[in-house]
């Protein structure tokens, strides 16, 4: 496909300061493979959460990009993630979604790799390889980086990538409210059984612009509202602790995180949830008084959307999911969605829980639904000869944000919404793509709010 | 079989049979023709309509292709959900499927799990079917939606309603972007 | 219904939408083993064949997604136009259709409007069914057809023709280039 | 066929073909659900189970349109055949369908080629049908095989058997990477 | 896919001289990227006709090129053609395919355009953008130009393309043989209910080239002749009227305009038509001797396929259509077919038209049916890298044409065939491809006929 | 698609002294094009066997590289290879598989075409072209050069390219061990009615290169073994002549052709074979009696999978069949097998070996399934940007082959594995890619074993 002109990314077709953003960047398929070079290959990636390989021997496929990916815990209990690809052929090692094993057999010549990614099996290694073959050096592909995050697994391709704490900056405390239990303990979250994934006909950066805190398009789920499918039977979900919060549009610019904030008042309690369900509703209640027992003024801080950048989103409130967003071309977006509770939860909780996520989000999910409609066919309609000369309009709360005394990062306070956030995830964007070195990403100047 | 007379417990099996293949072709009809009000009449008040996603097992695991009944599922709805979905594309503006989707439901391979004479006031069965969702919308948007179909159904005051449906759908990562028919 | 004694208006029904049933399924054997004279006869001679085109349309408008009857269709066929489409096919040098096409017609979901224990000499019934069209032709070329029918059958001489058929294709923009097949 | 009663020949008739159809939808559940070794014993022993590969021929030669019998076909196999080739997918390691594929098979247009009110025990019949077999696995590998097939059914001890299978597949150039799955 | 060496357009793709033109133009994707540019987004391009939206607030969706737009009638009453994309975020914004409205909701972020493009509604409008959006400015994409010829609407994105007048140049009074009514009377053609679309596997220049005048394919069509579908019950149509003509191939070479003609003798009456309907023959045999009576020597012209360049053709007698050909990529063309009757003819003859028409043309047409196929396969064979070394030909009637008393443009009186007329449709495209300025494309040489 | 950084093919792509090969270029769409071009259109490639055109006016449609071919024989009985599209204006002239014909006449003008290729009806000849259209530069475009080799026919549209002897190299005699009778009688081979066409989702040098000699992806195979489907009831194949016998890996370095090679004991008969048919045993006893009378020494020497350069496959024992690879884009190869006999055969020997062929070869084929599963999702997982970056491993028996005293070619004697000829293979596929001249390709250097 032939682009509309030539183009700089971060002075031509990201422009901050007027807000607008080229069209050509959803649907150009060349700016599509430096993506995956620039930004896929070099940052920090979600890959699932260790509660899904709880023993060594588990292992989880996943994807990381376009590529698929394993990850393992190996026999001594080490968490690794591999390219899912032999050394020898390139044949896929590992064709189940998950499971357990002691290797990873190739079909095709019969190499096998342990769970700590050596090869430890070569058919005739004596007599086909003079048993000169350097094992050492031909075990799967590894990731240059791994963390564990309070559970959730992270990996970088690029050894020259900063550590996931330094990636996540000022960002941490937010993916705290996603990994955190809702009574306040760290990291009590647990993945429900089964990822969901499905495709959607649209550029990747959709889904993440909308997860980065695209409030604005509340207006588009007011079929679900009028339907009434929240957990106390009204609306999307309960709204109360919403309404009686200050909203905050927060992004690390330098490092290209957003999310979507509440922040509760510091007297009123706020009114109570999951109404539908008592047993529900006294768990949250509980968890509420011990959260705002244990962690005081910071109780206060109530998650909603946001995106770890590129292309992982978190829900951290209702419905409790996070997300990844997995190019497939310039096109199209295998979605993957995880499902979260608090492992010591109660049955009844959790399947009350359940139940509200599917209902909500997915494929079949009432709300999400909308929005992959609008994806799609905003992504349909952008591609002409015509449409990519005019550019998008981000203008929302231009000039607005500024810096807070406790929340870190760049903030807008807007009860309604404000394009703070999807602005600095492009500038971010643009980023990847005009630097070469992680010195210069690093240092990247946090122009044009 | 030999012999041309029929037992009336055969004939009677024949009528069921046929009444089933009725009920599942005129409930594709409600759908397909967007009555949906009269659509879920067809369900028992307390149905669980529920499709699992599938795994990619070894064929030693085969009979543990489907996330359980307590994991993450495409659906697991009561009668109030699948009200509530109805009263969604009934505002006109569920934009997923609104300008409306062109749906055709086939439903082929009716059989009783266990054949059965007669259902009676109370009793219930469980069927087995194969479906094809057919979808078409705007202008190239197609999607081809396979599987099975397990479906308890139970007589009340006369009529057949559904129990229970399970629906195992033909895909693992699912694809088509959103799942806003009936199956 | 809980007791085995089927009643013989009953059987009659049973009976006839067999009956229908087969004429349908040797209707799709006579037009896929390209038997189109013997297919012909099937058709009463005042025969309305006709399958409107869909619009893109809001749930409020949902029956009114075709075309009118007097508005552009893709057919709107009397009897002798249909021999005409057969005489061309029968030249052999109809490109769009030569080499032949591989074709399969499958029919389910067939049921009647309206129950009905029979069908006498010059009685109509309509009814309802799904099909799948499935074209492949030369090397790759693959079409997909799905859509829902309407047949209104006539009892003449006592065999079934077919008086009216709607077809009703679930595609806006057709995908495939051209419609050489009968439906 | 206007007044309600209905021979005892019909009834028969309509009894043998809920049979057949019975038969063929529990073979599909069989296979579907991968219970192989229930499927083989619905097959005669001296089963000849064949699936011609398909021609581009133009009308006039339209009954050429298969391999001949002794021409390459895709399939050829008797039973002994057909064993092993369940016994390799029982292996775990037949790659090709290693993790297991989501199958269905839609069966649909069952008909008697000659119609006939029963089946005595050593009788044969040939019946018509068309098929779907929909094959997705792994991530997004998806199939379509769609065609008609001619059954030889015979009854032995009572129970109906397959005693010779023709698969006529629509398709010229085969479009799935491979056959693994049985039709 | 690669390409066969490199080209020049006019000096080498396509030679006029030698009457051959690479198979290149048909299958390459930089080339299909380039004509975007510079036909479709540049060209007057067909949009639809005014009786298709009579009333205030009535719309149609078109297309132009690649791209959906919006033909409709604003609240004054007056006609305009749109951009099917929402300045937002680029969502489609009118997804129904007619229909009447007063403004046109985005479903994303609820952003609403009346009828004549402007921005009419910004939900939060205060609060998001403190009221500093600029409306005036993110209305709808309007079309350049627009031109309503005899109720034919007509479009061009680039606004120092020429009138619409100018940009016909001699073909107007051949338009006016698809739009003037059977009687001669002015502009009385009416849309019949229901626009025909459907996907071809070819290039779009192969059904354009082919209504361009290429009248040797006749041959393709015998079965169709000898089925013997036409009206009056023989042929594909009444041929009583062209067999007692003059025939000849035109074309407007400065304007890659082309289309053939019948000229009637000045003395005889054609034989009768429509000898099927008693009643449709009455009513043609009046509307015949009314053009006559009306129009004089004029009425001796009849047309035949034609091109109106790029990709709209005309078929104005039987049956009376015109076409869009829209590219969908440089493999796929979506054809789109509307049928014309006069507004004020007797039902029995619509309907008798209709029924014709249908039988002949688009995809379930006797007619048709077979042009695709050969457009399909043509394409297919013409894309592999031996095949692409060997030019079409383009040779019937090389060096025959010329200037004409009475006829305008060149002209070729050829019985059988001449393929001047693609001939001059190609040396218009190469034009297009090579010349930057109007200037220039209106000045263009009339060279190598 | 971008590729991941610069490359020339021999010195970066394909490293034969370490053994390694880019990923880059099984995916890669700009070398896929390259291919087309440097490789298909110059190689000499197999089309088909006389036996499928026995008469005048039979033909055979075939396939060369991407592009649709006739094999036919004209009215003289000679043998011609076209191109399968119409010099007007590029229609298929030639849709049915095989068959019978007079002339080719094309649906779209009705231009006709001899059996020899010549442009022998032009509609209106007189009226359209003023009969100056020269028929002799207008007939199908037909193959540079044809041979016929023992039976089979190859062809190639390069008129520079060396003879198909000088072609084939010393691999003339592993030829003939398809080719010739079981029995030792030159040239014995039939094709059984009906050629096996089917689609692989994987680039064509999966195939190639597995065929070239791949003989340790054995275990890959493990559940056909399991399940027993050879003429003896055992295994996939009999066995007992190849446990009896010396392997080698052949392969002639300076024209790319690879095979296994088997060599008898000179002293030993080997077991019997096809035991589970008893007619056929005693057939095939005859002959490998009759063929050690006849051919004495040569007579050790037993086929196995071999490859011509680029895309042909040979089997020449059990099962006995030749593969044609057929590139079908960067991700798609179209494969075809013809299945042999010898012609006199009995028929019941046919007719076994017909079942037993296609219970292991094709797409029903117990054991061609699992490789196509593998070089499916081999190729599937060396797509991706990471995956990209780390070449194949092609090191089992590097450095181990050698000049043979009698076998022509570079030779490993190795009774397991070695992968020196996918090296061979792709060592002169890079010399295809950088050569632009037959003389250099003719004289490349034998460096690299
Ligand atoms: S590809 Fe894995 S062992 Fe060869
Ligand atoms: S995309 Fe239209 S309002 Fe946002
Ligand atoms: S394309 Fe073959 S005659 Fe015109
Ligand atoms: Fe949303
Ligand atoms: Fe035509
Ligand atoms: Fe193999």
């Amino acid at each position: 496909m032939a682009m509309n002109g030539r183009w700089g990314y971060r002075s031509g077709m990201v422009d901050l300061r007027r807000g607008e953003i080229s069209r050509e960047i959803f649907v150009n398929e060349d700016i599509y493979a430096e993506e995956q070079e620039r930004i896929f290959a070099r940052a920090w990636l979600h890959v699932g959460h260790e509660s899904q390989i709880p023993k060594p021997g588990d292992y989880f496929v996943s994807s990381m990009g376009e590529e698929s990916v394993i990850l393992c815990r190996d026999r001594t209990g080490r968490i690794h993630v591999f390219l899912n690809s032999c050394r020898h052929r390139g044949m896929k090692v590992c064709r189940y979604d998950e499971g357990s094993a002691a290797v990873f057999t190739c079909p095709y010549h019969g190499w096998s790799f342990g769970t700590d990614g050596r090869l430890v099996g070569v058919p005739y290694y004596r007599e086909a390889y003079h048993s000169r073959l350097d094992k050492e050096k031909w075990g799967l592909i590894e990731v240059a980086q791994l963390a564990n995050y309070k559970g959730s697994i992270w990996a970088t391709w690029d050894p020259a990538a900063p550590s996931f704490t330094e990636y996540l900056g000022g960002f941490t405390r937010y993916l705290d409210l996603q990994l955190d239990g809702w009574d306040g303990r760290e990291g009590q979250a647990e993945v429900l059984c089964g990822v969901q994934k499905w495709m959607v006909p649209c550029n990747w950066k959709f889904p993440a612009e909308n997860f980065s805190g695209d409030t604005y398009h509340n207006i588009s789920h007011r079929s679900v509202d009028l339907a009434g499918i929240g957990p106390s039977g009204r609306s999307r979900r309960d709204l109360g602790e919403r309404d009686v919060s200050r909203k905050l549009h927060v992004c690390i610019p330098d490092r290209g995180h957003q999310t979507i904030l509440y922040v509760l008042p510091a007297d009123k309690v706020p009114p109570p949830a999951y109404m539908n369900a008592p047993i529900v509703a006294e768990y949250f209640r509980h968890c509420e008084q011990e959260r705002r027992r244990l962690r005081g003024q910071e109780a206060r801080l109530v998650g909603a959307p946001g995106e770890i950048f590129p292309n992982t989103a978190l829900l951290s409130r209702q419905p409790r999911t996070m997300a990844g967003w997995h190019p497939r071309g310039p096109h199209r977006t295998e979605c993957w969605r995880w499902y979260f509770v608090d492992r010591d939860a109660p049955t009844e909780v959790k399947q009350f829980l359940r139940d509200y996520y599917i209902r909500y989000s997915g494929p079949a999910g009432m709300t999400e639904q909308d929005d992959m409609e609008n994806w799609n066919y905003a992504h349909v309609a952008s591609g002409g000869t015509v449409a990519r000369r005019r550019p998008y309009h981000y203008k929302a709360g231009l000039g607005a944000g500024g810096r807070h005394a406790v929340i870190p990062g760049v903030v807008t306070e807007q009860p309604i919404t404000s394009e703070q956030n999807p602005r600095f995830f492009y500038k971010r964007w643009a980023e990847y793509l005009d630097m070469g070195s992680w010195d210069e990403l690093l240092d990247a100047q946090r122009a044009a709010v | 079989m030999s012999k041309p007379g029929v037992t009336p417990e055969r004939l009677a099996y024949l009528d069921l049979l046929r009444e089933i293949e009725d009920f599942f072709f005129n409930e594709a009809d409600l759908l397909d023709e967007r009555d949906y009000d009269r659509w879920l009449e067809l369900l028992a008040e307390d149905i669980v309509y529920w499709m699992p996603m599938r795994k990619n097992v070894s064929y030693a695991n085969r009979h543990d292709d489907v996330t359980a009944e307590n994991d993450i599922a495409w659906f697991h709805d009561d009668k109030d959900t699948l009200r509530k979905r109805v009263k969604q594309i009934q505002t006109g503006i569920h934009w997923a499927d609104e300008p409306i989707s062109r749906v055709s439901h086939l439903i082929t391979n009716v059989r009783l799990r266990e054949p059965r004479p007669s259902l009676a006031e109370g009793d219930q069965a469980t069927t087995k079917c194969r479906f094809i969702v057919y979808r078409n919308r705007l202008e190239d948007e197609t999607d081809l939606l396979v599987g099975r179909r397990e479906d308890t159904l139970v007589r009340t005051g006369g009529q057949l309603k559904i129990a229970r449906r399970k629906i195992i759908l033909d895909q693992s990562v699912l694809l088509a972007k959103n799942l806003t028919m009936f199956f």
